[in-house]
């Protein structure tokens, strides 16, 4: 060990740490694939906005949880509230896309702002139970104003717009896939500046640990309601852009079976990168599809055991998981070293 | 005063089917979503005995027991064991893994549809009182769950076994070092929680029904439950129940029109001024 | 004051701190030391009574504020952010410190005032080495100097100290001692520790503390000197 | 060249019973008639849309036209599911057969749409017409609080108080309702004639019913009522006694007396032991003859008009009774009967002792 | 003496990583031994492998003339290896009489001279464990071990956080329990000074590997040594500067 780590080196340890926030290769590689798949199965388009679309929900949920620790099994309310938001615009008349996008934001933004501060105090449980019982309630909202909703047989015949007046969705979904990668690559960015910003930073410093935040000066329910609300607004443009891409939105927006997928999902590819949001909403996708074609009746056998095998083998999920391996690799090759270096 | 029995044994229904929950997730801090595959467990065992071979239904309960209890120990011993150490959420996760397995499973075993249960005749009916009509199978709830919740209390939240308990759920490496047999200790209570859950399961058939979809349609309940009684505390949990019970209850007969509403609201309304459930510790 | 239950653990306890002084706090163990720090940042309410800070009344303030006024301390059970490394924490700390908290555009690292901060902490407590080492994979001792680390990092105007050096080894508290001496005259130390080497060569003052309550306060010889303190507190072998 | 038939059914999830009868029905049709009509060979393409999911039965839609290019689209046993595939059915012009959503105003979203299934109106109607025949005078309706039950409420109460009689009270529940006594003390409270329910079949039906029985409702003279939804065939093993009596009005019954039905019944039960036919199972099998009758007509066309022109006025004896297709609506008009739930030959059967012929599916 | 408890050539560690390496020494029945190094040299690991709280990947560990590698940790703890952890990790959930006779086995130590020994654990036996002080929790852990009445107490820092005047009474117990060989002594501290006139032999551990091993008072006048490893300061109240 030296203890003297004065210029060169010094300077050396910072630029390592300065340069953790450029973009990396296997980011841009990453964003290639939307772009790849878009001519690589051109009869898929659905299913890849649906990949989409769940990527932004997942990443919104990752915000709030994997950031700032906050657990939620009720985010199919904003994003429910996004939907219905474009639905009702849409059966009114006012079919612009991007200006629905925005209001949907808006709307489940402000119910994000509301709804945060029943999460100030409490554990992981009682969040947990409260972010599922304001959503279980937004859920027989909209089933009892059957008249406003549709209930359960859900708003038909919602119209949107061409996109900027020009470019209309299609019966093959590829405007629509086009137009959902391009929303979820413009807020992922946000996103991704975000998280490695101070404002990232202590987010997750309160998930980490929230007790010792306070003397850092931080004002930790402050800052949990900001990200909620921004959480929120997220997972409300997901909504939106299912409500258009699929003209039609119905209860199963605000199920309790969707905010449970998106924990999994979320989990699956692994909570805290950003990136695990998006990998898990491929492979949930792409898995559900694939499974539910080959063995319709028992899927979700299927489904149960890669979860169980996934939490036994991988936890962390795919992303952490790969994090765990290049570590522990990391400490094999150091411990190597060390045995060569003291023998 | 109907309404308020009615009330109370439904709430004692929601403990009888919860309770198991509360000792999984409350006094091991195991997130066991699982919960409802082994109350179904239990409510299959005690369907088939009764309509296959005919056991009386009362013969069947120890059998709604012991399955999944045995059960429980097997999974226990492979897999719940490399869990405890993980976070809420691979808890959560490889649970509802489990759920949907167990889902499937009975698709595959015993098909999409409702199992009939028939009741003896000596639980069917009410008695009629002065001023209450008390139905017997409701009384009968009543009872077991009253049973069950202080025979609970007071054979292991009570006792050295349940110091142990938490001893070793608040620090497993550390209560290993000071010689408590941790293993055993989790394998034994989480057999009991099984064990509950398909008490709870079999004894819910009557009222609640019984098909594959069990697991996930009552899960929202059975955390409700454990939730607003307060995780650690199975008195807490059967508080909760009566409270969330009589709340439902005299709810759905005075304002009707609220429906779901009221379960969901309490339950909200509790874990905003109590977050911690309204018997509960903070914890974890 | 401060009462848990019905037991008392802070009783009318009135201490003033000069401003700069190098004050420590001893007392047995339970007397209610750690108490009283909680009370002061606010991590406690009083049950009674009020706290001035620089002449500011902040008994009513939040904790946050109260760091943000200058007010730090460091606690006696590592409170860390296991899964962060070094840097990183230090760096956050730094950044809040300058009010950045709330900025989300321009990445932490890109903040070259920030970093440069933080480096020159982590270097002044010679923690450099294991910058980015997760937190939770460093030894006890060297977590124990991050705390500090995150104090210093809050520029402090009062910093108060719940025993620093418990778990750090000798030769590196007496590094860690002359860190903080190193500190300027402005700043306000109070500290809280059962080594006594360390107290007597440090503070300034001391108060006494025994179940609740301030025993004696003086200059360091006559607190060695007290036979109440002594025969609570330090016993036979120092004095 | 084949006849490519993409069918969407809940295989897995809460409805897996309904995707499991229909796709019985069309097996069954196509047993009996062989897999090739008008000279093309019959393939099913079969998706799962694991229940009320309209984005997962969109997609699924939408692959089997862009990807498996099938000629037909069939299956749709839940409403939401419908709805949303049937923009697609319009856009590329292929025929939709809904074997089972039954919300009224499915047939109005595309064009290319034809129902062999039933409206939730025409048993609402025919249970008012019932009542008010049989002397109810009054009724309090308790019924589940989603979109179906909403439509049964509205159409019942309509029917029945224009015809004069009168609803002492209602109350909409909570769809998974396991508890029904406090709204069955209210019920007891108001001192109907008869109570017009109606709740998902399964577990609310069994609680129903128990709770009925339990507060002596049924002592008390007050006639249980409601859509045949409720004593569909696939839940009667689970409810078992505790519905005994119970009178609904319905468009089939595996008790219907027909030489058809005979034929339909005694087929379903030598391919499929220990279970019984319900509606679904002759929706996807009535689905599937309409598809075969319409083909038979074009000469093997499937386009959508073609198909469409073809299947307008199409008329005949199903298992369930004389049926046709409504050529303004494309729906399905058919006999509504009454039936009162009885054990026959220690067998629960739905008996039909009354009958309303050729009911309009929509808002009669 | 009788040897009572040995480590042989022990290679241990976290996960994939490595911390002790080849570890061995010999403890005999009432003997004492002071583990010495310097922050994260290993010390609190080598006490974690003994109690079978880490990850063995080579060696022996016999007690009593039984290999104990293999066993689990409850059952070291039963066969007569008491631990007091470095982090206290006192159980939180339970009070403090419940942490003391959760663990109860049989012996000569009991709630009555536990109380004794800390007359403040009496005074606050009905608190949560969470809801002590620093050196309450301190001593209800040391408190804790000795109700398992062990052959061999395991000390992780066990003066940490105490009053001086606590500190004192310690060691006397400590020494007394040695002289009387009712009990043999793992000691782990970072005052050399005030554990080496206690014990009869010392370990210094540097980077997971002895680096010196024999008796207490010979290491306890090299001041040489000290210095060496354990660092300026170890030995004297005066400070030199820079250390390697
Ligand atoms: N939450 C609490 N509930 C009840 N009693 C508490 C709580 N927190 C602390 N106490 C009690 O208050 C007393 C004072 O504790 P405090 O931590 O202030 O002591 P201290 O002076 O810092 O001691 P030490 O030197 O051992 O750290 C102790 O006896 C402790 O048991
Ligand atoms: N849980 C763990 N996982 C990985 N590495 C660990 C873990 N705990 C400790 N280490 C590493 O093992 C090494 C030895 O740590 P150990 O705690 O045994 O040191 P120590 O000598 O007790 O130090 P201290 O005096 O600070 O208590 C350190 O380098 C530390 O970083
Ligand atoms: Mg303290
Ligand atoms: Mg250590």
């Amino acid at each position: 060990m030296t203890t003297s780590i004065r210029g060169t080196a010094n300077a050396d340890v910072l630029t390592r740490f300065r340069r953790s926030a450029h973009w990396k290769p296997l980011e841009y590689a990453f964003w290639c694939l939307p772009v790849l798949a878009y001519f690589a199965f051109p009869g898929n388009y659905l299913l890849l906005s649906q990949i989409a679309i769940t990527g932004l929900f997942a990443l919104s949920l990752d915000l709030i949880f994997g950031y700032a620790g906050v657990i939620s099994l009720g985010h199919a309310a904003f994003f429910g509230v996004g939907a219905y938001t474009v639905g009702l615009m849409g059966s009114h008349g006012w079919s612009d896309p991007l200006l629905g996008l925005l209001l949907a934001a808006l709307f489940a933004g402000i119910v994000g702002f509301l709804s945060s501060f029943l999460l100030l105090r409490g554990s992981d449980l009682s969040r947990l139970m409260v972010t599922l019982g304001v959503a279980l309630m937004f859920f027989e909202l909209a089933n009892k104003l059957t008249r406003i909703t549709g209930g359960v047989d859900g708003l038909p015949g919602i119209t949107i717009g061409p996109i900027l007046g020009v470019f209309d969705f299609d019966m093959f979904g590829r405007t629509g896939y086009i137009y959902s990668v391009v929303v979820l690559f413009v807020l992922f960015w946000l996103a991704r500046r975000l998280v490695r910003s101070p404002f990232g930073q202590s987010l997750r410093g309160i998930r980490m640990n929230a007790l010792r935040m306070p003397a850092l000066g931080v004002p930790v329910n402050r800052r949990l309601v900001k990200i909620y609300t921004i959480g929120a607004a997220y997972a409300g443009a997901a909504g939106a852009l299912l409500a258009q891409t699929n003209q039609f939105v119905s209860l199963d927006v605000l199920s309790f079976q969707r905010s449970a997928d998106l924990l999994l999902i979320l989990i699956l590819g692994g909570a805290g990168h950003l990136y695990g949001g998006l990998i898990g909403a491929v492979v949930f996708v792409v898995l559900h599809d694939q499974l539910s074609d080959l063995n319709p009746q028992y899927w979700q056998f299927w489904l149960g055991l890669i979860l169980v095998l996934l939490v036994l083998f991988a936890r962390g999920g795919i992303l952490g998981t790969a994090q765990q391996w290049i570590e522990s690799r990391r400490q094999r090759t150091q411990a190597r070293q060390r045995a060569g270096s003291t023998s | 005063m109907t309404i308020l029995f009615d009330g109370i044994a439904s709430g004692m229904l929601l403990f009888l089917i919860s309770v198991g929950l509360s000792v999984t997730l409350g006094l091991m801090n195991f997130v066991n979503l699982a919960h409802g595959a082994f109350a179904m467990i239990g409510g299959y065992a005690c369907v088939v005995l009764l309509n296959d071979y005919g056991v009386p239904f009362l013969a069947t309960l120890p059998f709604a027991v012991l399955v999944p209890a045995l059960v429980g120990i097997v999974l226990e011993r492979t897999l719940y064991r490399r869990l405890y150490a993980a976070s809420d959420l691979d808890q959560v996760l490889f649970s509802l893994g489990l759920v949907f397995m167990a889902v499937a499973g009975a698709h595959y075993f015993f098909g999409a549809q409702q199992q009939p249960l028939h009741l003896p005749d000596f639980l069917k009916g009410q008695i009629h009182l002065p001023g209450l009509d008390v139905g017997v199978y409701r009384l009968f709830l009543v009872i077991v769950g009253l049973v069950v919740a202080f025979g609970l209390q007071w054979s292991v939240v009570k006792t050295a076994f349940g110091a142990r308990l938490r001893a070793a759920v608040d620090n497993q490496r550390v209560a290993r070092g000071m010689g408590i047999d941790v293993n055993r200790v989790f394998s034994l209570t989480f057999a009991l929680g099984s064990a509950l859950a398909g008490l709870g399961g079999a004894l819910g058939v009557e009222m609640l029904g019984l098909d594959p979809e069990f697991p996930v349609k009552y899960l929202v309940y059975f955390l409700i439950v454990v939730s607003v009684g307060g995780s650690g505390n199975i008195l807490g949990s059967l508080y909760a129940a009566i409270l969330l019970g009589v709340a439902d209850v005299v709810g759905k007969y005075y304002i009707p029109q609220i429906g779901a509403f009221i379960i969901y609201a309490v339950m909200v309304a509790t874990l905003i001024f109590r977050p911690h459930g309204l018997f509960g510790r903070a914890h974890k | 004051m401060r009462t848990f239950g019905g037991f008392v653990a802070t009783d009318h306890v009135n201490l003033v701190v000069e401003p700069g002084a190098r004050h420590a706090l001893i007392g047995p163990n339970g007397a209610g030391k750690t108490t009283l720090i909680n009370l002061l940042t606010g991590y406690l309410e009083p049950s009674a009574g009020r706290v001035e800070l620089l002449g500011q009344d902040v008994t009513t303030m939040a904790q946050h504020e109260r760091c943000r006024q200058g007010l730090v301390r460091t606690f006696q059970i590592n409170q860390l952010f296991a899964d962060m490394t070094v840097l990183e924490s230090v760096a956050m700390a730094v950044s809040e410190q300058r009010g950045l908290g709330t900025r989300w555009w321009k990445p932490l690292a890109g903040h070259g005032e920030v970093v440069d901060q933080a480096a020159a902490i982590l270097e002044r407590l010679k923690l450099l080495p294991d910058a980015y080492e997760r937190t939770r994979n460093l030894a006890y001792g060297r977590q124990r100097l991050i705390e500090i680390a995150l104090a210093l990092a809050m520029r402090p105007k009062v910093l108060l100290l719940d025993e620093p050096a418990a778990g750090v080894p000798t030769s590196e508290s007496q590094e860690l001692f002359e860190t903080i001496a190193e500190l300027p005259r402005e700043v306000t130390i109070v500290l809280i520790e059962h080594d006594m080497n360390l107290v007597f060569r440090f503070a300034e003052r001391i108060s006494v503390l025994v179940s609740g309550a301030i025993l004696v306060e003086g200059a360091p010889d006559m607190i060695a000197q007290h036979p109440r303190v002594k025969e609570v507190y330090l016993g036979e072998s120092h004095g | 060249k084949d006849l490519k038939i993409g069918l969407v059914l809940s295989i897995s999830g809460p409805f897996a019973d309904y995707g499991k009868q229909i796709r019985r029905g069309i097996d069954l049709y196509m047993a009996e008639h062989g897999d090739t009509v008008a000279g093309r060979k019959v393939q099913l393409i079969v998706k799962d849309d694991t229940g009320i999911a309209p984005q997962i039965a969109k997609r699924e839609s939408q692959q089997l036209i862009i990807n498996d290019k099938v000629d037909i689209l069939a299956g749709y046993d839940l409403t939401p599911n419908a709805f949303s595939a049937a923009p697609l059915a319009t856009e590329a012009k292929v025929p939709m057969v809904v074997m089972n959503a039954a919300t009224a105003s499915v047939v109005e979203k595309s064009p290319y749409i034809v129902r062999t299934s039933m409206t939730m109106p025409q048993s609402a109607w025919a249970m008012a017409q019932w009542a008010h025949a049989n002397k109810v005078k009054s009724a309090y309706i308790v019924v589940a609080d989603y979109g179906p039950g909403h439509d049964s409420q509205a159409v019942f109460t309509k029917t029945f108080t224009g015809l004069g009689g009168k609803i002492v009270g209602e109350v909409r529940t909570p769809v998974n309702t396991t508890d029904y006594s406090p709204f069955l003390q209210r019920l007891k409270d108001a001192k109907p004639d008869a109570a017009y329910f109606f709740v998902p079949p399964g577990s609310s039906m069994v609680a129903l019913s128990k709770g009925f029985r339990e507060l002596g409702l049924d002592k008390l003279g007050i006639k249980e009522m409601g859509p045949g939804d409720m004593t569909d065939e696939s839940s009667l093993a689970a409810l078992g006694d505790a519905a005994l009596g119970f009178i609904t009005a319905f468009h089939y019954s595996d008790a219907h007396d027909s030489p058809e039905n005979k034929a339909f019944t005694a087929a379903y039960a030598k391919a499929y032991k220990d279970d019984r036919p319900n509606f679904m199972t002759v929706g996807g099998y009535d689905g599937m003859h309409v598809i075969y009758e319409a083909l038979k007509k074009t000469k093997g066309d499937a386009s959508g008009d073609a198909f469409i022109a073809a299947v307008k006025g199409l008329k005949w004896i199903s298992p369930r009774g004389p049926v046709e297709i409504d050529p303004k609506t494309r729906d399905i008009v058919q006999n509504e009967y009454i039936r009162k739930l009885e054990r026959v030959d220690g067998v629960l059967k739905n008996v039909e002792f009354d009958t309303f012929k050729a009911v309009n599916p929509q808002t009669p | 003496m009788a040897e009572l408890l040995r480590m042989e050539q022990v290679w241990a560690g976290y996960g994939d990583a490595i911390i002790l390496e080849d570890v061995s020494f010999t403890l005999a029945a009432g003997d004492s031994l002071a583990l010495l190094g310097r922050n994260g040299m290993g010390k609190t690991t080598l006490l974690a492998t003994l109690m079978g709280a880490t990850r063995l990947r080579r060696g022996r560990i016999p007690f009593e003339g039984r290999d104990i590698a293999t066993l689990p940790s409850h059952q070291r703890a039963r066969a007569g290896l008491g631990w007091v952890p470095q982090e206290r990790d006192i159980f939180r959930s339970l009070t403090v009489e419940e942490n003391l006779t959760v663990v109860a086995r049989p012996g000569e130590w009991n709630l009555a001279r536990v109380y004794e020994m800390f007359p403040r654990l009496q005074e606050r036996r009905a608190n949560m464990g969470n809801q002590l002080s620093g050196g309450e929790q301190q001593m209800l852990a040391m408190g804790r071990a000795l109700m398992l009445n062990p052959k061999v107490l395991l000390l992780d820092e066990p003066l940490e956080g105490l009053a001086p005047i606590i500190v004192q009474e310690l060691l006397h117990i400590i020494d007394r329990m040695v002289r009387s060989g009712s009990m043999a002594v793992v000691l782990v501290e970072q005052h050399a000074r005030q554990i080496l006139p206690i014990t009869r032999q010392a370990l210094v551990l540097e980077r997971g590997r002895v680096v010196h091993a024999g008796p207490s008072d010979a290491l306890l006048r090299d001041d040489a040594a000290l210095d060496a490893w354990l660092g300026a300061g170890a030995t004297s109240e005066s400070n030199h500067e820079t250390t390697q």
